[in-house]
């Protein structure tokens, strides 16, 4: 579904991607792990579009997305909840899930999708009317999860979706994760929660200083020494 | 009393006047946090292509509207996109250097125009530029009145249009975090083009309105870009029916300061309550709608 | 002494006397500016068909400076024409506060300056002699003959005073103030006003309330329409509207105020229909050749033109002293009257200026006082609006 | 008289009650921790604390001081500092500059603010990010130079704020070992974290609030079996 | 500072001070006049502006109080208006207390906003009090020199001091600090900054010598009016122009901003007739464009592309 080819990225001067390539499978569940500043980050906001690499492609769908305006790639059907939520801070939690989803074939089911992620998180439901910006840390990630769903996407990238939530939502949302992937939507996850990701997860590719080194199904990884030493510190 | 109350009537169908030219502000500076110092300017080149299709085609002003209004969307969007959202993609020390980027626009259009038209006053002279109907001994201004009519209109429409429909809210969310508005599928160049664009059009809009009222010369602009600040931020960043109501507070305001005090404090009345606003009700008038 | 490139400069002004003009071309007062530009050229333009450009041998070669209706800008061009382009003399200014700027200047270098247009009384009352007024009178004397109207006809027992607040407004009002007084007149209302207002409404219904028998007011040429205009609406009747001056005799005023300005009176220094010799032949050379009718702001530049080569064409010598002593002893007929540099009241070089009551009849305007130059008969008082077709 | 104390504190944003009466008191010394479902109001408290809003209700205490009232720039000079959830770098001055801008609270030379916060920079392992300007850091490193430049005020209680958010386990166990240091360094700490291991690891006593209330308070042994906290926060995954 | 840090201020403050005796055009001077008293009204302005991030729209209050200050001393008292040098910086300062004190309680374009109608606020109140101010006629001197060599150096002396006092308080604590608040308030406020007070201490020198300059620009140009000394487009807005085209927040920047200003002014008048005023707004528009942080701001940028010309990773969006 998503093909990523020995793309390099930089940030003026300074290269943080060397020769990135992997790949997520229709219907998968992929993690991407890394340690802080490893890159992954950097990485899903190439797909979306929203940096340029100065080598290498990205296919989605067969499709090349490698130079398309960011705008598209949403469009084309890859939804992104970024780091750091990056909601509308001045406009309600419902407006904000409206704004998930300007996608036409999204927006016709938008009712029905946002009586679902109400259903997902009950509290957007009964703060749908205050702004995003007065939410809690935990509230506001869990308006971004769900304005990600709203756009129904065939390819969702999320971002750290557990950071700042509560121990109980934690294990909600990577339940919710892997219910919308059993419903057939492909998943790529930046986590850092790894156990976790690792248990729940397909395949998985280890980043480390903006090359991947290792790569393998979850299990795989789990029992991998170097993994279990540089970061489940076991 | 029939002093106070013409005082009254002449302040709110002043304001309305305010109104109808804050409200492209409303959109331009409330919503896009854009300080257009060459607000104005679109104002009174809005009035110059009414005033040409008057007079060389005898279009009543109040039909001009439409045809000024596109150019200026035109207008608009060339500016936004060629020469604003080129600096939105850098990161300068203060975000306040768009301002200046308007000052330059301002002036461009403002020498512009002038070379174009001169810089003869200007007027057209209409059957009911200065009809009005009596209320007691009340006079109330007839073109005045409909411009209060259509400073209503247009701000209710303005109104549903950011807060009901796909293409306002990109405008709000791109407004607000830009990178995030693309992330959902935003064209976000295109839509702050489109905003700058209907911004302008408003803008052209009050412009033909005062027309029939007021006279033209490429100056003009200075004046309506100080109201228009004082009237958005009076009704509360991005807030179209506080841009409605703040226009009315600063005509009524103004107003009571030109009867009661003097005509030359007048304007010192007027920001004297936007100082007091600003302070005591930081989120202007939209904030007394909340709680 | 000099550097910079003076000696190419002392070469080319060989053959000519150059006269420097500051007038805002660009900039809030740019409409004026560039009428009294134009005036200017077309009067050179006669001035040398008569070979009256060539004085000595030298061409008189006018430089015009923008100031962008700035002072600053008024500045650096008068003390650019002075040093760079080492100017015989200076002219233009036309508002007051530039006029200022460039009279201080003038002063301090010793270079003669003849104001076109500013008007505040001080400037040629400070004892400058190198600062010269013609065409223009002083603020406070634009009214000279509403006076002689108003003892001899309309003897008004109160009036009211609007004027805008700038230089010329205050001191138009200050003087017609202070003559009221003199003369035991009731000022029932006396305000000034920011001029660009949109809404003059509720200083005039408080007017009205006031009940002046005449109104005078002080206004550039946009608010003079919009009052006129607002007082219609709101029904207000004085028996008497008078302008001082600036805008109530102009084009533009007719054209917005439509038929709100009928029987709108106004003091002047100069209309088209006005005896002296030239003056309407100026008013239609200028209609036709810029397409646009001037106003005495541009009769008053043209008059300063013919003023600049009569002087210039006296000059024993084109050294300031030269052309200062030969502007003092001017005595010349122009299209704006008699132009003399005189000293009187604490004025000095300073013409006495004529003055008119001009009053709109049928859109168009009539001389109505002093009567020997009448061209038409004072309707006084004038008809209610609700009388009124 | 405690070292910190709150009582009663209450606040209201418009019609709600994001903290509904709640009182505790903190030893010098100790890591006090502050847990509770998101929303509950935990950013609210440190907000109370540091004096960005005003309280509705109650009084705040510190070392025998009346503080509440104050703002929150004297409440810092008093010696409580602050990390935000919710990142505030100065973006376009570098690392060690943003520390420097803590370190000149007690002191105007500027040699010395700066060996101050390069002192602190090691102690938090940012050093070799100094030079780097805020704005380019990844989060983590962002949440280190919160630390740092709350540090750099020589707090006596420091409010840490989800600073450990987004980091594996081993970077878990490197921040433990951070904040343990500043408890070392003589530091009184409160702190909010959702990461158990954090939490439970290090904290001497914790609160657990819900909705604005207090559920309960005690170890963290305590905290951990007690029936109300699980069902509202740990989820029965942890019971 | 080191001996390195003071070459610049050495070879500037050399041709500034051998400049007038070399070219002795008083034209030239008076342009130099000129760029100096731009120069200085930025370098205050840059402090509050530029370092401390409160965007002033009212500066001309500052301007036209030290303004007035030395003229109401010749019209009142018959007091030499050079005394405004004097007493000007001080009654702007005085004023600009209550000013900050209302409007550093906002932030952003509040403020900016706030300053703007506090700017207009003096120049209607010194237009319609006619009896303290002269209202609209203004205030008219004889001018005290004869050349320009004194007003030069005044002048120079004046831009001068306000460079210094500027450069040792940028490169003091409160230089951090002021940057800081710039940066983030709220971060800023939980270091331990007093902010409010902080803005003061950037407000009130930058007063000072905006009042400094006005009065000088009374002394020197001979007239004022309110209209021109308290003026929204022509003082206030000009002044963030200056400093914007040569660099916010940088030592040279509002000279080097002032500088162009003033060159580009009267070139343009000179070559461009009516056209001129146009021209200058293309400029504008254009220097912001493509050096959106000023001159001085950018020469890091300029240098860098001088010197290397890799290819680099195009970054669409940006933040
Ligand atoms: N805007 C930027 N400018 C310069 N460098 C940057 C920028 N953003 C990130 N970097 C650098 O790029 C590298 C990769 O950052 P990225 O954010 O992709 O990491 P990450 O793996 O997502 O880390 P984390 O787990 O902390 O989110 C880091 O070294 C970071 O410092
Ligand atoms: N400025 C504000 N205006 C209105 N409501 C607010 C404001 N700030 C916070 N709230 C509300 O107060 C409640 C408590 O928020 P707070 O940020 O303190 O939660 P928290 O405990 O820190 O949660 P988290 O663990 O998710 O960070 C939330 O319901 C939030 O929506
Ligand atoms: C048009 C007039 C008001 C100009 C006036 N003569 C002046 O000196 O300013
Ligand atoms: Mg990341
Ligand atoms: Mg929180």
């Amino acid at each position: 579904m998503l093909k990523v080819n020995n793309i390099n990225v930089s940030y003026g001067d300074v290269q943080v991607l060397w020769d990135v390539s992997f790949e997520v499978p229709e219907g998968e569940l992929v993690a991407l792990l890394g340690a802080n500043g490893a890159g992954k980050t950097t990485i899903l906001n190439t797909i979306s579009g929203l940096l340029r690499p100065h080598g290498g492609n990205i296919y989605f769908l067969q499709n090349e997305i490698t130079r398309i305006p960011a705008y598209r790639v949403a469009e084309m059907g890859i939804a992104h909840v970024p780091e750091g939520r990056r909601l509308f801070p001045e406009m309600t939690v419902k407006e904000n899930l409206e704004m998930g989803s300007l996608v036409p074939e999204a927006k016709k089911k938008r009712k029905e999708t946002m009586e679902w992620v109400f259903s997902l998180f009950p509290i957007l439901k009964d703060k749908q009317n205050q702004e995003a910006g007065t939410l809690s840390g935990g509230q506001q990630q869990m308006l971004a999860i769900g304005r990600g769903l709203m756009a129904l996407p065939k390819l969702l990238m999320l971002d750290e979706p557990s950071l700042g939530l509560a121990p109980v939502l934690v294990n909600q949302v990577f339940e919710i994760v892997k219910e919308i992937n059993q419903r057939g939507i492909t998943v790529l996850l930046v986590e850092q929660n790894i156990m976790h990701a690792l248990n729940m997860c397909t395949r998985a590719y280890v980043l480390e200083n903006g090359r991947i080194t290792l790569q393998g199904s979850g299990a795989e990884l789990l029992n991998n020494q170097h993994v279990k030493e540089a970061y489940l510190g076991i | 009393m029939s002093l106070f109350l013409q005082t009254i009537i002449c302040g709110i169908l002043l304001g309305a006047m305010y109104a109808l030219i804050a409200i492209g502000m409303t959109l331009i500076m409330g919503v896009m946090k854009i300080i257009n110092l060459a607000h104005g300017a679109l104002v009174m080149v809005g009035m110059y292509i009414t005033y040409f299709c008057f007079k060389e085609w005898g279009i009543d002003p109040y039909l001009g509207m439409f045809i000024s209004m596109p150019i200026l969307f035109f207008i608009g969007c060339i500016i936004q996109k060629y020469l604003i959202n080129r600096l939105v993609e850098v990161d300068s020390i203060l975000p306040e250097n768009q301002v200046l980027l308007t000052v330059g626009i301002m002036l461009v259009l403002t020498e512009t125009m002038r070379l174009i038209f001169k810089s003869d006053y200007r007027s057209v002279a209409t059957s009911y530029s200065s009809s009005t109907f009596f209320l007691g001994d009340i006079s109330i201004s007839i073109p005045m009145t409909i411009g209060f009519l259509i400073a209503m209109i247009f701000t209710w429409l303005l109104h549903l249009f950011l807060t009901r429909t796909d293409l306002g809210r990109s405008i709000r969310a791109t407004a607000q975090d830009r990178d995030a508005a693309i992330y959902m599928g935003v064209n976000a160049p295109r839509i702050t083009v489109i905003t700058f664009g209907i911004g302008s059009a408003l803008a052209a809009a009050g412009g033909s309105l005062l027309l029939p009222l007021f006279y033209l010369w490429p100056d003009i602009g200075h004046l309506f870009t100080a109201k228009a600040f004082i009237i958005t931020i009076l009704g509360g960043m991005g807030s179209t029916m506080g841009a409605l109501f703040g226009g009315l507070t600063l005509g009524i305001a103004e107003s009571l300061g030109a009867t009661y005090i003097s005509m030359g404090y007048k304007d010192v009345v007027g920001l004297i309550i936007f100082l007091l606003v600003l302070l005591f009700l930081p989120g202007g008038f939209k904030s007394l709608t909340r709680r | 002494g000099c550097g910079g490139g003076g000696s190419q400069q002392e070469q080319g002004a060989q053959n000519v006397v150059k006269v420097g003009v500051i007038l805002p071309l660009t900039g809030t007062e740019a409409m004026f500016g560039t009428m009294e530009k134009n005036s200017m050229e077309m009067a050179y333009e006669e001035l040398k068909a008569a070979g009256k450009t060539t004085v000595n041998g030298k061409e008189i070669k006018l430089i015009f400076e923008d100031d962008q209706s700035k002072q600053d800008a008024a500045k650096a061009a008068a003390e650019k024409l002075i040093n760079q382009d080492k100017v015989a003399m200076l002219s233009g200014g036309y508002s007051s506060a530039n006029t200022n700027v460039i009279a201080g200047t003038a002063q301090s270098k010793g270079i003669p300056f003849l104001i076109v247009t500013g008007s505040a009384d001080k400037i040629t009352k400070q004892g400058w002699q190198w600062v010269f007024r013609g065409a223009a009178a002083p603020s406070s004397k634009y009214t000279s003959a509403l006076w002689d109207l108003f003892d001899k006809k309309i003897k008004p027992r109160n009036v009211a005073i609007i004027y805008e607040n700038t230089d010329f407004g205050t001191s138009s009002a200050e003087a017609f103030r202070a003559a009221c007084k003199a003369r035991g007149i009731n000022v029932v209302f006396d305000q000034g006003y920011e001029k660009g207002a949109i809404d003059f409404k509720p200083m005039l219904a408080n007017m009205k309330k006031a009940n002046p028998d005449v109104v005078f007011a002080v206004s550039y040429v946009m608010d003079a329409s919009l009052i006129v205009k607002q007082m219609k609406e709101l029904d207000f009747n004085p028996r008497l509207f008078v302008g001082g001056a600036a805008g109530y005799t102009m084009p533009e005023f007719l054209e917005n105020a439509g038929n709100a300005a009928e029987y709108v009176a106004s003091t002047t220094l100069w209309v088209p229909s006005v005896s002296w010799k030239g003056a309407s032949d100026y008013f239609k050379k200028y209609k036709e050749k810029y397409g646009k009718e001037p106003d005495y702001h541009g009769a008053q530049a043209y008059a300063t033109m013919y003023v600049i080569a009569d002087a210039l064409g006296r000059a024993k010598d084109f050294t300031p002293a030269g052309i200062q002593k030969a502007l003092k002893e001017t005595d010349l007929m122009t299209i704006m009257g008699p132009i003399k540099f005189e000293d009187w009241e604490g004025y000095t070089n300073q013409d006495k200026p004529t003055t008119y009551v001009v009053q709109w009849q049928k859109g168009k305007l009539e001389v109505v006082w002093p009567e020997e130059a009448a061209s038409g008969k004072l309707v006084f008082p004038v008809p209610k609006w609700s009388e009124r077709k | 008289m405690s070292f910190f104390e709150v009582k009663n504190i209450v606040k209201n944003f418009g019609g709600l009650r994001a903290v509904n009466d709640i009182s505790f008191t903190v030893e010098q010394g100790e890591i006090f921790g502050l847990i509770g479902p998101n929303g509950s109001g935990k950013t609210t408290i440190f907000n109370l604390i540091n004096g960005f809003y005003p309280l509705t209700s109650g009084e705040i205490y510190f070392q025998g001081r009346r503080i509440d009232g104050l703002p929150p720039h004297k409440i810092c000079a008093l010696g409580i500092g602050r990390t935000f959830q919710v990142v505030k770098p100065l973006k376009r001055m570098s690392v060690l500059e943003n520390v420097m801008a803590g370190a000149f609270l007690h002191t105007s030379s500027i040699v010395r603010a700066r060996a101050r916060a390069l002192e602190i920079l090691e102690f938090c392992g940012l050093y070799h990010r100094k030079d780097m300007d805020a704005k380019n850091l990844t989060i983590a490193d962002r949440k280190r130079l919160e630390i740092a430049r709350a540090l750099a005020t020589e707090p006596q209680l420091l409010l840490l704020d989800e600073t450990a958010a987004g980091l594996n386990p081993k970077e878990t166990e490197e921040a433990i070992k951070i904040i343990l240091k500043i408890k070392e360094a003589g530091i009184t700490i409160i702190i909010v974290e959702h990461i158990m291991k954090v939490i439970m690891g290090i904290s001497d006593r914790i609160l657990a609030i819900s909705f604005g209330r207090e559920i309960a308070i005690g170890t963290p042994k305590e905290i951990a079996n007690h029936p109300e906290v699980i069902k509202a926060y740990l989820g029965e995954a942890y019971a | 500072m080191n001996w390195k840090g003071m070459i610049v201020p050495a070879i500037v403050a050399v041709i500034a001070v051998v400049l007038p005796f070399v070219v002795q055009a008083p034209y030239v001077q008076h342009i130099m006049i000129m760029v100096f008293i731009w120069a200085t009204l930025g370098t205050a302005w840059n402090l509050l502006g530029g370092y401390a991030g409160q965007v002033s729209f009212g500066h001309a209050a500052f301007f036209g109080l030290g303004a007035y200050s030395a003229g109401l001393l010749i019209f009142h008292l018959k007091i030499s208006p050079w005394w405004g040098l004097v007493l000007g910086p001080f009654i702007s300062m005085l004023v600009a207390i209550p000013i900050g004190i209302i409007c550093f309680r906002l932030r952003g374009p509040y403020f900016a906003l706030a300053t703007l109608a506090l700017g207009e606020i003096f120049r209607l109140v010194f237009t319609n009090w006619v009896s303290l101010t002269n209202g609209a006629q203004g205030i008219l001197i004889l001018s005290s020199f004869p050349t320009k060599l004194p007003y030069y150096f005044i002048a120079f002396f004046i831009w001068g001091m306000s460079l210094l006092i500027v450069d040792r308080m940028v490169k003091s604590k409160l230089g951090y600090y002021f940057v800081s608040i710039r940066e983030d308030q709220d971060a800023a406020e939980s270091l331990g900054i007093p902010t409010t007070r902080y803005k003061m201490f950037a407000l009130l020198p930058s007063a000072f010598i905006a009042g400094l300059v006005g009065a000088f620009y009374m002394n020197y140009i001979a007239f004022i009016d309110p209209h021109v000394v308290f003026s929204l487009s022509d003082i206030s807005v000009m002044v963030i122009l200056v400093v914007m085209m040569g660099g916010v927040a940088t030592l040279w920047g509002p000279s080097v901003g002032a500088a162009i200003y003033v060159a580009l002014g009267e070139l343009f008048r000179a070559w461009l007739g009516a056209a001129n005023v146009l021209a200058f707004g293309i400029i504008v528009c254009l220097v912001i464009l493509f050096l959106p942080n000023g001159i001085i701001g950018e020469l890091g940028t300029l240098k860098r592309l001088l010197s290397r010309q890799k290819a680099k990773a195009v970054m669409a969006g940006g933040n």
